[in-house]
């Protein structure tokens, strides 16, 4: 499998998600999000970070960045595409998941590990996840998702809510912590599963993740 | 020599006789003395300029003799003081970089941006030196929480350290916080940076060599922001003056992320180009390029009119002295200017050639086609320095002749008392804004006794920590500083790790009180010390005087920020019990 | 000239955490009088136009494009010409 | 009942990195035409007052006290009574 992590101008994470695949024996490259081809890619990151700043609101700068226009088409495509905090507010913005991203409902960053609940484990990001819940790390000021409720019944319906927390952090409605596109390929969530991936920092809930996506995309099997 | 008379400004003979040198902290005696050497009256601009170099901030004119005595030598150092930031061998050409920084007026009266722009600056200290930043730690005291006043300085505090560290994405992993009244009006915010160096070869320090070379101004624009910062740190505080405010600048770590980014690949990709880089601090431009030039043994020729601007109708003084955030100064070889300029063009930030350097020991700068400044540049950079008198403080006195026996009745209810300190209680509250993950390399997070963080590719893991307790240096300087040191060493060491090396923050009063003077001799002696006992040499540290308010000064606060390597991670330990039944020893007496 | 004031506030239906954060901390100073707080943003953006509606079609594209969050954000704007001078 | 609406923005010497990053996007986008970009904060606050001089006086003091950074910032704004219905 070959990942590209889109490099924003103030993307932080992109490192520790390369550094998470490489692990899994993915073929990963960090690539400019200036530049407008990957069509090399069977799956794109989008890592945690403040791309610009997170200046205006997070995400709404980066969803104009050369990259993206490719990465809609990686999405059309039904590869797989990833936001991991900052990626997934940059999704939000760029329309490619539904809802938005609001400051959290207690002003400040908050950087923790709190537990999830999967919703759905039969997404092609869950299939193979054989837990019911994660302890994951988050750290984000702007994770409080909404969507309206024509949005939330469809996201229901469709069994797009991937992940909510137990003890919700940041207001998010009905504990949204993970969700995905309609046609499954597209996924966003805050938690951070590049954190929890080697053993010595103390957390490995994020090795499924990353198995399930690795499994999913055939190359386990 | 044609100095430039501009008509808005005063006249050199007006600067004497009207004393406004003295408006901007020089003294009479040192006004004599820049006339003397110069053979002739400073101008306006050139005036300035010995202002802001001359002031306790930028020259240590003050605490030089104390800092001397630190012992800064041994196997391990590749840098010690006087650098941007300290350094020390690792081994497998491995190096560590880290230093510590004040920046309490500021915060004092900003929190949010003081403190903000204080882990931007200490990060510039670091990556200046071609390392790339791994970690920060903050090293805070507030007055006791009384009232909403102290709380939203407490949050503005925090929420800059957060705001700035996240963002640029090195995480925030450890440092303490005490609450007491002696910081009433006068608020510690000391933040501490470490980098790595994977090969030693690329260090870079802050040396203006070669004829001709260019100097280069990278990252943001300059405006009129933090105009006499510089001086402002150097003197104490009033709580009626609102005016010092005009010191507030702002800072922009988005900005500093691809400042970091793009220094750090430029030392990396042009070595030889790049011949020395350091960041614009306290008193900007004029800092960074004359001390570069004085220590690379060379003179220093800037063209104001190359710099890049933010606001109309600045003047050379103003140029000179602005503090504003994310700008640094290179020096890079001629010839290799365009490869370093693209670098930085191609990250979206500003890259100007605004000078050169000289072989002819003088700093000269030309604005507007004249030359409105020409100084020996040993003489900008070198204030006098004082030797001042110390006297035992009275309290001292007066607590050696008492005795005092703490009358305890209800054991379990002094616990309860005790563990519900805020100084006490768990930092949770406070370190759980701080993004202590990014990067994931941190092995023990937030609210153990040490932080470690890892050196990926190797076994290797660095312990960090800050300490110092000032009730402790305030009852007895001399025992304090040491305690100092070994509060720290026990946190190092209790996550496993050999302590190797140190930096501080000296944190006191006005040092023209000879009391005040007393504790900050004294508290370095014992730090010096124990920091031989220890092997864990002084590289690299910080002076903050005038901490008073009122006349009140806070208490002597020598923060001692400690680093400690370990070459195999799987013997790193933690705090929390593992396991029924395990036996708990007590060691020490 | 042109100088644009942008207002973009919450869409009402939507639950604004930072002015509730506000609100309280109101009530904490004692300004119990306060009723409600909604906290948007503010923009004043300068722009060269060759009339107003050309102006105004701009301001009304890109605030959709990108100063706003069409999901849960609205804007107003008040425009006027200004001299250049005033720049 | 009277409505505020305040708006808060920069004092002119200070940085606005927002403004900056904001432009250069606009710019990216094509809105070429764009001369400058300040972003400020906007407060709609609903509160009860026996006049409106009061209100006016209440509105100053919480703003300077909480609503803006005093360092920084500075404000403006405009009071209007609305009926307690609007609400
Ligand atoms: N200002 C701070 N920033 C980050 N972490 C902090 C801060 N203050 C405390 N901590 C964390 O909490 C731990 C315990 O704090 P404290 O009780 O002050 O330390 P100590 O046990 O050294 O007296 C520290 O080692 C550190 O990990």
């Amino acid at each position: 499998m070959k990942a590209a992590v889109l490099d924003f101008p103030g993307s932080n994470c992109d490192f520790d998600m390369y550094y998470a695949l490489i692990d899994f024996g993915i073929d990963a490259k960090i690539i400019d999000a200036r530049q407008s081809n990957l069509d090399d890619y069977d799956a794109i990151f989008l890592p945690g970070g403040f791309s610009y700043g997170d200046y205006l609101r997070a995400g709404a700068i980066a969803r104009f960045a050369p990259a993206m226009e490719a990465v809609k088409k990686a999405a059309d495509q039904g590869r797989f595409v990833v936001g991991i905090c900052n990626g997934f507010q940059i999704l939000t913005e760029a329309g490619l998941l539904p809802g938005a991203l609001r400051m959290n409902a207690k002003a400040g960053f908050i950087c923790d590990q709190v537990l999830l609940n999967v919703e759905n484990d039969n997404s092609l990001f869950t299939k193979n996840l054989s837990r019911q819940q994660l302890l994951l790390p988050i750290a984000h000021a702007g994770g409080n998702y909404y969507a309206d409720q024509e949005t939330l019944t469809k996201l229901h319906a469709n069994r797009q809510i991937i992940f909510t927390y137990q003890d919700n952090p940041n207001g998010s409605i009905d504990d949204i912590a993970g969700i995905i596109s309609e046609k499954g390929n597209v996924f966003g969530m805050m938690p951070h599963p590049e954190r929890a991936v080697d053993p010595l920092l103390g957390n490995i809930d994020g090795r499924p993740f990353f198995e399930s996506i690795l499994q999913t995309s055939g190359v386990l099997n | 020599m044609s100095i430039a008379a501009n008509p808005q400004l005063k006249s050199a003979e007006e600067v004497k006789s009207e004393r406004i040198y003295a408006q901007w902290g020089l003294t009479d005696q040192e006004f004599k003395i820049i006339e003397n050497e110069m053979g002739r009256l400073p101008n306006y601009t050139e005036t300035g300029l010995f202002s802001a170099m001359w002031s306790e901030h930028a020259s240590y004119k003050k605490s030089k003799p104390i800092l001397k005595t630190f012992w800064s030598k041994n196997e391990r150092v590749l840098q010690g003081p006087g650098e941007g930031a300290g350094i020390l061998d690792i081994g497998d050409g491995q190096a560590v970089v880290f230093k510590a920084e004040s920046h309490n007026h500021p915060s004092q009266v900003e929190p949010y941006q003081g403190a903000a722009t204080g882990v931007g600056g200490i990060l510039r200290d670091i990556f200046s030196m071609g390392a790339q930043p791994i970690a920060v730690l903050d090293s805070l005291r507030f007055s006791e929480i009384k009232n909403e006043q102290t709380k939203s300085l407490i949050d503005g505090v925090i929420d800059g350290i957060a705001g700035y560290g996240n963002a640029i994405g090195i995480p925030t992993v450890g440092g303490d916080v005490a609450f007491d009244d002696a910081y009433e009006g006068n608020l510690l915010c000391n933040v501490m940076s470490i980098g790595l160096l994977d090969h030693q070869d690329t260090i870079k320090v802050g040396q203006a060599h070669g004829k001709d070379n260019s100097v280069i101004y990278v990252g943001a624009k300059t405006g009129r922001d933090g105009i006499n910062g510089a001086t402002f740190a150097s003197t104490e505080f009033s709580s009626q003056e609102e005016s010092q405010r005009s010191a507030v600048q702002v800072g922009d770590p988005f900005m500093e992320k691809l400042v970091m980014d793009a220094t750090i690949k430029a030392v990396r990709e042009m070595p030889e180009a790049v011949i020395a880089i350091q960041d614009m601090g306290a008193a900007g431009i004029l800092s960074s390029s004359s001390e570069m030039g004085e220590k690379g043994g060379s003179g220093i020729w800037l063209d104001l009119d190359k710099v890049p601007v933010r606001e109309k109708g600045m003047i050379p003084y103003e140029l000179m002295l602005s503090e504003s955030q994310e700008r640094m100064l290179l020096v890079v070889a001629q010839g290799r200017e365009k490869g370093v300029i693209d670098l930085y063009r191609d990250a979206g930030l500003d890259a100007v050639v605004i000078g050169k350097v000289t072989d002819d020991s003088r700093y000269r700068l030309s604005f507007q086609g004249e030359t409105v400044a020409d100084l020996d540049i040993k003489l900008l950079t070198k204030a006098p320095s004082y030797k001042l008198p110390s006297k035992l403080p009275v309290h001292i006195k007066k607590a050696s002749q008492q005795q005092y026996q703490p009358k305890i009745s209800n054991p379990l209810q002094i616990i309860m008392q005790i563990l519900s300190q805020p100084t006490i209680s768990s930092k949770k509250f406070f370190y759980r804004h701080f993004d202590s993950m990014v990067r994931t390399d941190t092995v023990v997070k937030p609210g153990g006794d040490a932080a470690v963080i890892r050196i990926r590719g190797t076994k290797k893991a660095l312990s960090l920590t800050t300490d110092v307790n000032g009730r402790y240096v305030y009852l007895d300087p001399y025992r304090g500083g040491q305690m100092a040191i070994a509060e720290a060493a026990r946190n190092v060491v209790s996550t496993g790790v050999l302590p190797i090396g140190i930096t501080d923050c000296l944190n006191f009063g006005n040092p023209d009180n000879q009391e005040v003077y007393y504790e900050s001799e004294q508290s370095v002696a014992g730090i010096n010390n124990f920091a031989k006992q220890l092997n864990t040499p002084v590289v690299s540290g910080n002076v903050s005087l005038y901490n008073e308010t009122d006349n009140r000064a806070i208490y002597p606060t020598p923060m001692i920020g400690m680093v400690g390597l370990i070459r195999d991670n799987r013997k790193i330990t933690t705090i929390n019990f593992k396991k029924n039944g395990d036996l708990i020893y007590l060691i020490g007496s | 000239m042109f100088l644009a004031k942008i207002y973009v506030t919450y869409k009402p239906s939507i639950l604004d955490p930072q002015g509730e954060v506000i609100k309280s901390a109101l009530h904490r100073l004692d300004y119990t009088d306060v009723n409600s707080v909604m906290q948007g943003k503010y923009f004043e953006i300068k722009l060269e136009a060759k009339d107003q509606r050309t102006a105004a079609k701009e301001i009304e594209e890109f605030s959709d494009e990108l100063l706003i969050n069409v999901n849960m954000e609205t804007f107003t704007y008040k425009l006027s010409e200004i001299s250049s001078v005033e720049e």
